[in-house]
């Protein structure tokens, strides 16, 4: 193998390609890339990359990895891409990103009996975040929430969704700030138990994450994506997934 | 000094006799196995206040293991054991011997043990050795006991080694470490096991006269030794254990010179060798 | 970023310092009763140990985090979580500390156990004068491991959402998407471990006076 | 579900067992230099054992899988992740049985050493036959803290991406939003580890047969 | 047998001499301080092959420590120490003791001792702890090493214990098989420090008459013993050991009967206290 001098010399990995797609996903992200009850690993966007691949005659390799090494992982070729409701908004400049495929919100959920009703309603409040997720970075982005963030009594970061939601449940944290999505497959069920606020954090966009340098590999999958569209793949794999909060009314890659 | 046979000593009755005339320790009938060996049997025995006893015979004889059962390190598995009016043991119905917690314990503060291996404390330097237990288990005065602790250690030539710690001591220095430690507990009884195996000829003499100064302050003495000089000197009485069994007791002379057993005869000549 | 990792240090300090602060004597406890003579307290003791051990501490953490409310409805307000993770740490390394001296305890020579009975020392007070302080000098080894895995074990307190200072470290790591953080992290807890086992190799060289 | 879990067990089982095969034996050649007279040697094995147990596992576990190609342009293949979680697991663990030799090593009384050298064993002879069964004896209690400690270490082998069994556990539970998968992740832990102390028990009891 | 005093005894030069007429044991000027505190002082002392020399002298006068320097279980500071042609120490420019691994082990194959405190292998059986050695460290057949410990033993009467491990036995069955231990190694010099604390008379004549027919086979013995008795009857030489110094030397009638140090006259007036 050929040593990397820096970031802008990995080309020459898309020209190593060999038609394995190893898609890295953290694996404990429901509705994107879970478990599922079968043992094999599922979710949307596997689904998405698994059509890709089979369209191209390529080896579909689901990848589960600790978020934590994700760009160890990919710089050094371990991962060929991050495919992961990741979200693209703060990190354009690291990632070479396809175009964005899905619009996403950053939502917050709180008690169902809370008396918070708007976001408003969070001053002088407790309130929780994954960390390294879209919805923290929302809220410390000077650009965006984190206005609104500085009325909160506290904004605290956990390590997964689970524990966070049964930590608002026993009166932990007043409220999450979470991805739609999550929250969606979350809160389905337990509705006497967790309400989602109607105002968003606000909006944002889900892409495939290659490493800066691989754009032509990024374009042959976003091409490739795009057909998907085209043919009405897309359209299923949603329909799958309708009832964990995946609608085609977020879809936003066209057709080429 | 009161001198007693097997035969005359009465079973001591602590309900109401006064300690006074009750040997300092008394065994009855006392038996010890280790798994199917038998390493004491039948063995009856009294020390009386003032009294030297000494305890002989070959190894293996089971000395050391009546030591250590009379110093509660072990228990006899049957027969009866009373310190004073102190009665140690008491019995279930198929004659066990059975010990309890309480009377165990003041027992303990009526005897003392030099050990053969000494068991010196060794993060403890000598000082510390020979006035723990005084202040911390009869919680005396610890300026009143470090003063009769130099006073026992300059009697047994350890001034300068006070504040040393086990480890920079000769052997002889231990066991005389020992020795103090076991009389700073001012017992009513002390034990000694190999008294004198570290001990030269000027300690060895030394611990003559010091035993005899115990006796004659009423204090009990019991002693494993094989050395036969020092047990016929220092002793008023000799006991002669043999495959577990006391099998010649009196006074020195009765058993070194004239023993009616022949074991003990074939024994003691191997002295003069 | 190297100030946010010392803001987070301060609170893997603290868990770490009320921990030991707890385990340490409570190992000793627990350490005398899986070495009781009475059956069915060894035997509970043992199941203990056998739990604490046998199970993650992640997973003790949630359980002590949620069961009050799970399994008795009880509210518990947002500073339980800091309280949720002394508890669990305390119970858990207790029983690691327990296991350590009892392989002190149990290595002592019979003939120092006898020369204290006989001077009448009640056990405790032949425990703790006599055995205890020999008993130290022969695990501080052994008590160094547990001690420098305590220390970045405290990272695990962020399961229930007490961020410490590896998360400070996790979190920079993905913000800045390189490994740098990390490395700083475990310079710091490096450190943190250099300043125990200068400790202990001091306290190592001062039980040196002796030897058996 | 629970079939999940014992596939993900597998792996699990498989770093330990390789862990331990590697680490008890090589803890003994780093106690021995942690030991020794050679000045330099004991120093750099000093150091070596404070780097292993002052940082994370995960970050050496980072620094073997990552190094050879960051600092070195080598491309590892797919099957290098798992070589790196054991090459990392067994240099970290070797440090802590290390120590716990060392612990019990220290506390041979002097004694011993003295017959030994007196009868002409070698250092090494003395030690293997005369040092180490009697040190076994001693340790057994604080080794079976290390290696119950590693069955749920074994869980860290996900960081680089070998996934085993608590992985899974914690996909069932972002999966199926309950901590279920945990509770049976931990009793498989737990049963392994009964398993380990009641070896460990038997070995006490084996060794039981002398006193010193 | 051939007897030597100081002067006389050349130092060996071990180039080109044969070692038939050195002594087995060769110490010159020997000199030993723990701290500031000087233990040994320009001792000088030797063995022959075929000679039993004794070691006597008050407790902390530093025969441990000689015993030990001898073992090669502490250094000299300074002085010559020689096993026959086998020179162990050299010397540097300030005159301190040198020692070197290779030579120090070839001496350990050349002596044993038996400790005072036996120090015996407790994980070992009574028949490992004599056998493990001679296989291990020199080699020889597991048959012939396990018939003659087999021998040995039953020599000293510990055939039935062959299959315990040292704690359960008594002190005197505890050194016996030390005495063996050492003993297997073939050695061409044996050490005792307190060859006898833990003997009975009867194994004490043993032993007085095992020392005998080491000798007469050509084997040197230094002992440490305070029994005198002992001493006077089992040896061909006693040094006095006073202070860290040897202050008298000669045959037991010599130094016992007529001793010219007034302090070893001192010391020996006690012995028949
Ligand atoms: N723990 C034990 N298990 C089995 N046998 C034992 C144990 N302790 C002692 N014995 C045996 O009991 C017998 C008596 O031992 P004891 O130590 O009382 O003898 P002793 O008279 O003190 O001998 P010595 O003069 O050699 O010290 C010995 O034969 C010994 O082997
Ligand atoms: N490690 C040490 N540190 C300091 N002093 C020591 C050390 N070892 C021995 N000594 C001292 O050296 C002196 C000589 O000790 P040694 O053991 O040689 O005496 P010994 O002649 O064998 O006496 P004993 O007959 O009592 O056994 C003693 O005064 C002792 O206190
Ligand atoms: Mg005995
Ligand atoms: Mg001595």
């Amino acid at each position: 193998g050929s040593a990397p001098t820096g970031s802008g010399d990995a080309s020459s990995d898309a020209a190593e390609f060999d038609g394995t797609l190893v898609v890295g996903f953290d694996q404990e992200f429901p509705p994107y890339g879970y478990v599922g009850d079968d043992g094999e690993f599922t979710g949307f966007d596997l689904d998405l990359a698994a059509a890709v691949c089979e369209r191209k005659g390529w080896t579909f390799t689901p990848e589960p990895i600790d978020w934590d090494a994700k760009d160890a992982l990919l710089n050094s070729g371990q991962i060929t891409c991050i495919w992961n409701g990741f979200t693209i908004e703060g990190r354009e400049k690291d990632y070479a990103f396809t175009d964005a495929y899905m619009n996403n919100s950053n939502v917050v959920v709180v008690a169902a009996d809370s008396d918070i009703k708007t976001l408003a309603d969070l001053a002088g409040k407790s309130v929780v975040v994954q960390t390294d997720s879209g919805a923290q970075n929302v809220l410390e982005d000077e650009e965006q929430q984190a206005e609104l963030a500085a009325t909160f009594a506290s904004l605290e970061t956990i390590a997964d969704y689970n524990t966070a939601f049964m930590a608002l449940e026993q009166g932990t944290y007043d409220a999450i700030a979470v991805d739609e999505p999550v929250a969606t497959f979350n809160v389905t069920g337990k509705e006497d138990t967790f309400r989602v606020l109607d105002e968003r954090l606000n909006s944002e966009h889900f892409g495939v994450g290659f490493a800066l340098g691989n754009e032509a590999l990024r374009d042959e999958v976003q091409a490739t994506l795009q057909e998907l569209v085209a043919d009405g793949t897309v359209e299923a794999t949603v329909a799958k997934y309708a009832d964990q909060g995946v609608s085609m009314d977020n879809w936003c890659l066209p057709e080429a | 000094m009161t001198r007693a046979t097997m035969r005359d000593i009465p079973t001591p009755d602590v309900s109401f006799a006064s300690a006074a005339g009750l040997p300092a320790v008394y065994v009855k009938g006392a038996c010890k196995a280790y798994g199917s060996k038998e390493v004491l049997h039948d063995v009856s025995l009294t020390i009386d206040r003032g009294e030297v006893v000494s305890l002989i015979g070959p190894s293996g004889a089971g000395k050391s293991t009546m030591l250590r059962c009379l110093t509660l390190l072990d228990t006899f598995d049957s027969g009866t054991l009373a310190y004073g009016a102190l009665q140690v043991t008491s019995h279930d119905e198929r004659g066990r011997a059975i010990y309890d917690k309480r009377t165990s314990h003041e027992a303990r503060m009526r005897f003392g043990i030099v050990f053969q291996s000494f068991n010196l404390f060794p993060h403890y330097t000598v000082m510390q050795n020979v006035c723990d237990a005084p202040v911390v288990v009869q919680g005396r005065a610890v300026d009143e006991v470090e003063a009769e602790a130099r006073a026992l250690l300059a009697r047994l030539d350890l001034t300068e080694h006070a504040d040393k710690v086990p480890c920079e001591l000769s052997g002889g220095q231990q066991q005389r470490v020992a020795i103090c430690r076991a009389l700073a507990m001012r017992p009513q009884v002390i034990y000694f096991d190999e008294a004198t195996s570290a001990l030269d000829p000027k300690l060895t003499a030394d611990m003559h006269r010091l035993i005899r100064e115990l006796a004659a302050d009423g204090m009990a003495v019991g002693i494993v030794t094989h050395e036969m000089g020092f047990a016929r000197e220092a002793s008023d009485r000799i006991c002669f254990l043999l495959d577990g069994r006391i099998v010649e007791q009196g006074t020195p002379d009765e058993v070194m010179v004239s023993p009616r057993d022949p074991r003990v005869r074939a024994f003691l000549a191997m002295t003069e060798d | 970023m190297f100030e946010m990792l010392v803001g987070g240090y301060g609170m893997s300090l603290k868990i770490f310092a009320l921990t030991l602060l707890g385990s340490v004597p409570l190992g000793i406890v627990v350490a005398m009763g899986r070495l009781s003579s009475f059956r069915p307290l060894r035997w509970l003791v043992s199941l203990y140990i056998s739990v604490m051990r046998g199970t993650p501490l992640m997973l003790q953490m949630f359980a002590v985090f949620f069961i009050p409310y799970y399994a008795f409805g009880i509210k518990t307000g947002p500073g339980y979580k800091f309280v949720a993770v002394i508890i669990a740490f305390v119970v858990n390394y207790t029983a690691y500390f327990a296991e350590i001296y009892r392989s002190g305890i149990q290595s002592m020579p019979h003939g120092q156990y006898e020369a204290a009975q006989v001077l009448g020392y009640s056990p405790a007070q032949a425990f703790f004068r006599i055995i205890l302080p020999q008993v130290f000098k022969r695990i501080l080894p052994a008590m160094g491991n547990e001690v420098v895995t305590l220390v970045k074990d405290t990272s695990l307190a962020f399961s229930i959402g007490v961020a410490e200072m590896f998360t400070t470290g996790r979190a920079l790591v993905a913000s800045q998407r390189s490994m740098v953080p990390f490395a700083i992290a475990a310079a710091i807890y490096w450190a943190t471990c250099l300043v125990i086992e200068f400790g202990l190799r001091r306290a190592e060289r001062r039980l040196g006076y002796y030897h058996d």
